[in-house]
């Protein structure tokens, strides 16, 4: 298939339909409105729905029965309505339905700007929500990876039973680059006998449900829920690393923030500093392992984000101690130049690096 | 001999976990003995909510959902969006319906989603002990009005029927009682109606059911017949509050 | 009169008296002994007076009531 | 090799479609290309700009923060951006509209009075056009024919009787260079 | 003063009272509706006002409005009510108003169940709302710890103008012990010129607001934020230590579950197994330094949780690698028990320890 | 010469950023003169919306609350429980009131909250850049019903002012309209009959006034005039929904 | 008729024409020059005519029109 | 010492309210005290259970799980909890409701006819109070005065009639130890 030039929120939307998505359910809200706009374009002519639902709330209630059908969902926001949608997505993975919920980031916290921002990693990652449960996220540094994680996060959700989150920020959002969707697929594989879609002749009804009023059986629950959990940590993690080989200075960061500092890095390299760039494409579960390999010959991480840091707190997690983790940020909107980032990578040579 | 009355196929055997002389039964029973005389349990899905009714997916044999707390006409429209040939009933008790979920349930009848919502109207909050209601009426004692609901504080019931009446999209609204043995055979019709409805494809329906909590209304099952018939009914009209012919 | 038949399922029935309250004829009683539940049972006293009517049936919220007719042929 | 391009000026102007002709030219031709936006916060009015990013290889970051070329299609977007322009860059001034000259000596600037030599073709809107004529005079970042061509694939059908005029503008920019 | 035998819940009520507290938005919800049950007998009492909201949702944005006009304002709700007011949560952080929230955690994720759990923390301590903030959150573990850090609350929230989380469990709400509330006390020595009341001769108009739209302000507002934070973590952290001086195996639990685990320590003390508790009481800033002082002994530290793993993370952290951290949980509403916990220590200890 | 039209006092110095031909900044003023004339600007408090309006507190020289998306209501109620002595208005968008707010307008006026509500109803999202609104009108285009409302999926418009009618806790409801001089006068009007109220403790008003969104209609914003006129009034019809005599 | 004096800020106008749109006398006209903002602003062409209805300045959205009148002792 | 105490019975035979008097008691003697309580998930009906801790010391954990003392008011609850007492420790049971013999050897267990003995005093409702009686016999966790007292703060004034009544009970109940 040839390539298109479009927007990374319409590549969202156009790619979930290329996964065989045919229904969303969403709130206006910057930056990410193009994504419903051109669903109510597109979805109506190939059969599909698209709803505006009336808040954030409802549009995730919505996509909690819908999903309960059995079919590919998907519903989309930015920071202040993902915090709407804490209750929803808690019974979504509680009731373990496969959904893909989509967060443009923008600047907070309250009302914030509108400017792209990666201040809701803890939200996405420690379930905003309440209990014991995670979301799948991923975070895709390039449009063309937003079409190839859209159609991953529809398999992992159907695969697993458990709703994914696509994170990115408004940059990423509004940024055009040439995209190949390649060929179209469909969830039909996936065993999908759970679904409430009415009894139809079966014997048994299906019942969609996180109620467990017994403790002894929610316990049951929550363990199979943690069975899960552990078995996508073992199996789904995926990352990329940038020149880590013979790093001694490794900048961890994903999504665009990940893309300048590659530049960052590439600037560094020019001046002899031996610096690469590992990237996480899942946030949770987090690739410690393809960290850990990523810096081997490493003497220190640093870690950039468009936060006052929070994933900074999963390399430490990841490294257990093992080495020096600073951090950079950037908030409000303000996205880290890779000079800066260069900067902060030059001045850690310095401290922790050998020779030039 | 030939039977005439017993349990409906739409019901399982689970014993109700409801209080003595609670009406959530008897509510109950009626949705499932329509859904049996139209036929329509193996395309049904229903909606529970989160409220005494919980366990409703337990007790209606036809595929089920938990809602969150007021958000079932959300996850109704979420169901029938994506599977349009299934029949959908939502059913909510009133802090479910008229407080958290009252824009779910005003939206949902708004765009005429072609779903039937059950509302279970006993002016209380049951599960969580009988706490006050915005049905509550002014005068009544709860947990949280312990001198009694007082209109300086807290303002006055919402009659959902007549709200929703408003919406030109609501097709059908009616609001019954199943206080005695005449009223229990309307709310059986008027939740047949509504079904019915659905099946025909003409948009949003609801029977509102004013329906005793003796437990929390600290009152015998008896007595609290008495209270429907006497308060209840004073404060909320039964009839048709909106109908198909004049809908749109 | 039509000959009806209707019998208690007791382990279901919770007490509540709706259904004696409903009986036109005033042939409900609860009985003295209780259920698994603890509740007392309603039954029917005087079943030959029974005109059909299903009023107990329709407002015992428990399930509890079952009623049979003679079919007319 | 990678160029980065910065535009900007006021919204009207026509910025984001220069940016987004620049980038489907270069996909056109089988080079890697970004194009990234970016609004003030007014919903009419403000200002506008765009930033792309055109190269051979993969595109490490598309975030533009150092352009190789700009181009300044009025007076705040010049006082904005001017200083960011990299060491032996290039900038691009619509001399219509902003009436300073740079003060950097470092850079490579042309003057092209875009709006005026619009306005002489018969529709101010195509100053933009003008203004790609001149830069792509001077880098040959894209060929004008793959211009042309995103031209006939992003207007509308009703629209193409405009693709003259717009031809006109990129020579008559180009043109604007011997001036310099 | 004398004691007064009380519920967990209600003494939350009567210490907000006691601490100058006289308005309360609520919602119900089990387990803790005891507290808006006895609010809704005591503030109109005493001229205050009790507010049974529409939802948690108004809720939370009642207590905004009344934060914005410097009054001493609660609301209480258990896990799913909590996930609705994320937004408004972030509003009330984004914005710097006091408050309190009182969270009385039960089972998840979903609708879960209504007993004791402790699965909110990531929630509580990282932000389940949007953006870059933190609530200090506290765990008390007795009824007369509720009416110490109640107190304590309103004045840490009024001194950094930031929102406190109460955090507890089912079992602790509904506990009855002996409680002194001591001398009754009110915020009147904080500043509350910034209150929004109506200028009232007022030169400038006071605006309570998190809107930034340019990111360079919002990045000047976050920075003042996380100036904040910082102060409060080097100086509100607080934390029990419990027989950890010599210990080998240090347990890290807190609110009810840090009291089992004293149990369990004293069994192991029993049986000769140096074992003490570390009991963070802040949890947000979590005391890093204090689990460090008192672990300087310990060859290993068992974190306990009624929850899969979440505070877990912060020993992690706390530690960086120092010294192995293992966890042992309940879920779904399970309370472990002081057998269990002991057996662990015994398990631990054997693994890690000295010669008993 | 006197000065008989200027300013007023309540609002600050700042430029408005609403596009040219916005009716926000027509209905900005009037509140400002309103609360000029009833003398209330010291002891008035303004809760801004998520909407166009969302910078009112940079306009209205009153203390201001920015409030969550469609929770201004909840504010109000916040501020008006603890100060009662203040003077509390929200000023909210339809999107902001009627679709994500639906929930906390309804129970605002249920309670009779004794707050003035200023709705301005452009029937569209300003703000994000022309989505549809509950309010969007059968066959209009917006940015997400690119082919133009249709009933069948979305319902039809909600008529504010009539739902909330059927309250007995709203004291006051008015649709008006900002399209002409005479119907500004009469919005004018509405709104200081609603601050004169909550003066009064009388409880829930709300003024609904119809607004021009030129740049998200795709209009001039004189032709704007006409789809009110014709279009919006169509549907909303103006008048006086509720008024003091007949509540309760 | 009593006197008024009808002034327009320019730098606040932003052309939109409802003053214009709004006077019954037809006296308001747009500028062919810009303002700061880059709109033409509303003028008065006919100061003379002008009844001081005040329907521009009731129309105007942005508070560009001032009106003052002579007072009548 | 600390003592801990279970008590489980169905929802209204005053199990909760038992627990109560006796932290109540332990608290007005300066002991450290604490209860919780466990309720079912049903409105109405069900089972219902508190735990009572007493101490001279402060309670590290009131979470009972492997109690000093049982006091079983049902079958169901004999059933549940019979093996969680400590060894060495005490079961009180209600054997006007419980009609099987405890198979433990290695606790103490009294039989107390509380219900008979109860209606025998013209109220039911006391059968909690005859049960504590027994228990108050056999271990002086808090002294009988103590308990009258407490009865007398948490009655209202309108119910004070019902406190000789109350004392009767705790009285009969001591006094059936004797029958064991
Ligand atoms: C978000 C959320 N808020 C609150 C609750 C607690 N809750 C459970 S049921 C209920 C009220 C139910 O009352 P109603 O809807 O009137 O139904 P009833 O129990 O009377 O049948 C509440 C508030 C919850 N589970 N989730
Ligand atoms: C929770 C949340 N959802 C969505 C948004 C995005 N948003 C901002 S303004 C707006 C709509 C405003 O429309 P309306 O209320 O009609 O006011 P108008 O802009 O037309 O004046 C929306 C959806 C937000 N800020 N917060
Ligand atoms: S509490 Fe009330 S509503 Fe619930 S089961 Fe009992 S009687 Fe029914
Ligand atoms: S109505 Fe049903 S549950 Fe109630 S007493 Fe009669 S048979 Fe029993
Ligand atoms: S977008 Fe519409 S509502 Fe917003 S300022 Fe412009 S015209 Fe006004
Ligand atoms: S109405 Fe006001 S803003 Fe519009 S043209 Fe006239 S003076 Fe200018």
């Amino acid at each position: 298939m040839s390539k298109v030039l479009m927007k990374g929120n319409e590549v969202i939307g156009e790619a979930a339909i290329k996964a065989g998505c045919r229904y969303f359910f969403g709130y206006p809200i910057t930056p990410q409105s193009e994504l419903p706009e051109y669903l109510s374009r597109r979805l109506p002519e190939i059969g599909g729905v698209y709803l505006q639902a009336e808040s954030e709330v409802a549009a995730i209630n919505m996509v909690y029965g819908a999903a309960a059908t059995g079919v590919r969902v998907m519903t989309s926001s930015s920071s202040p309505g993902i915090s709407l949608k804490q209750e929803g997505i808690s019974y979504i993975a509680g009731s373990e339905l496969p959904c893909i919920i989509v967060n443009i980031m923008r600047g907070g916290p309250g009302l914030g700007g509108i400017q792209p921002s990666q201040s809701d990693y803890f939200q996405a990652t420690r379930g905003g929500g309440h209990g014991d449960y995670y979301l799948i996220v991923l975070a895709p540094a390039s449009v063309q990876e937003i079409a190839d994680l859209v159609k991953k996060g529809f398999d992992l959700a159907e695969k697993y039973r458990n709703p994914v989150m696509i994170l990115g920020d408004g940059m990423l959002g509004q940024m055009m680059e040439p995209v190949d969707f390649g060929v179209e697929t469909s969830g039909d594989s996936f065993d999908k006998s759970w679904a409430t879609t009415g009894k139809n002749g079966r014997k048994k009804s299906n019942i969609v449900n996180s109620l467990y009023l017994k403790p002894e059986e929610l316990e049951v629950h929550n363990r199979e829920l943690e069975k899960k959990y552990l078995e996508i940590k073992s199996k789904e993690t995926m990352a990329e690393s940038y020149l880590t080989k013979d790093a001694e200075i490794v900048v961890a960061a994903y999504g665009m923030t990940a893309r300048i500092a590659k530049s960052a890095v590439d600037m560094a390299r020019e001046e002899g500093i031996r610096a690469g760039v590992f990237r996480p494409i899942t946030l949770w579960p987090y690739p410690e392992k393809e960290l850990n390999a990523a810096t081997v010959s490493a003497k220190g991480v640093l870690t950039v984000e468009m936060s006052l840091g929070q994933m900074v707190e999963d390399v430490k997690l990841s490294l257990n101690g093992r080495l020096p983790v600073e951090f950079y940020g950037r908030v409000g909107g303000m996205v880290p130049t890779a000079r800066a980032i260069f900067e902060e990578i030059k001045r850690m040579s310095e401290k922790f690096g050998g020779v030039k | 001999m030939a039977v005439v009355f017993d349990r409906p196929k739409s019901l399982t055997d689970a014993k109700f976990h409801y209080c003595p002389g609670c009406h959530h039964g008897i509510i109950h029973r009626l949705v499932a003995e329509v859904l049996d005389e139209l036929g329509l349990q193996d395309r049904t899905v229903g909606i529970a909510p989160v409220g005494c009714a919980v366990f409703a997916y337990d007790y209606f044999d036809v595929d089920c959902i938990e809602a969150a707390h007021g958000r079932a006409p959300a996850v109704a429209t979420g169901v029938k969006r994506t599977r349009p040939d299934t029949i959908v009933f939502s059913y909510q008790g009133d802090g479910d319906l008229a407080s958290i979920g009252m824009a779910e349930i005003v939206h949902a009848a708004a765009r005429s989603e072609n779903i039937t919502v059950i509302f279970v109207n006993n002016a209380i909050y049951g599960m969580t002990g009988g706490q006050m209601a915005p049905t509550t009426l002014i005068g009544q004692k709860t947990t949280t009005s312990p001198l009694g609901r007082k209109s300086e504080l807290t303002g006055y019931p919402i009659k959902v029927c007549e709200l929703l009446a408003t919406l030109p999209g609501a097709t059908y609204l009616a609001r019954t009682s199943v206080h005695d043995p005449k009223n229990v055979r309307q709310t059986k019709e008027a939740i047949k109606k509504a079904f019915q409805l659905q099946v025909e494809g003409k948009g949003f329906s609801l029977v509102e059911v004013l329906s005793a909590c003796p437990t929390n209304w600290h009152m015998k099952p008896v007595q609290a017949l008495d209270f429907i018939k006497n308060d209840m009914m004073n404060y909320f009209p039964l009839g048709q509050f909106k109908s198909p012919e004049e809908a749109k | 009169m039509s000959k009806v038949r209707v019998t208690f399922n007791e382990e279901l029935c919770k007490g509540c008296e709706l259904c004696k309250n409903a009986c036109p004829k005033g042939i409900i009683e609860m009985a003295g002994y209780i259920n698994a539940m603890g509740y007392h049972p309603a039954k029917l006293v005087n079943p030959q007076e029974c005109v059909g009517c299903g009023f107990c049936a329709l407002m015992c919220p428990d399930l509890v009531i079952k009623i049979e007719k003679e079919e007319i042929k | 090799m990678l160029k980065q391009i910065m535009i900007a000026g006021f919204g009207g102007q026509g910025i984001m479609s220069m940016g987004q002709l620049m980038v489907y030219s270069g996909m056109i031709e089988g080079k890697e290309v970004a194009w990234i936006p970016s609004y003030g916060p007014e919903m009419r009015g403000g200002t506008a700009n765009c930033s792309v990013s055109i190269s051979d290889d993969p595109i490490s970051s598309p975030h533009v923060t150092e352009p190789d070329i700009l181009i300044a299609m009025n007076n705040p977007s010049l006082d904005k951006f001017e200083m960011s322009v990299k060491n032996g860059g290039v900038i691009f001034i619509n001399s219509s509209l902003i009436d300073r000259k740079i003060k950097r000596k470092d850079v490579k600037v042309y003057y092209i009075s875009a709006n005026d030599k619009a306005t002489e073709l018969g529709d101010v809107r195509v100053a933009n056009m003008v203004m790609l004529g001149a830069l792509l005079k001077i880098d040959k970042l894209v060929k004008i024919d793959s211009i042309m061509e995103s031209l006939k694939k992003v207007l509308s059908k009703s629209k193409h009787h405009l693709l003259p005029l717009n031809a006109q503008a990129l020579e008559i920019g180009a043109r604007e260079i011997g001036n310099n």
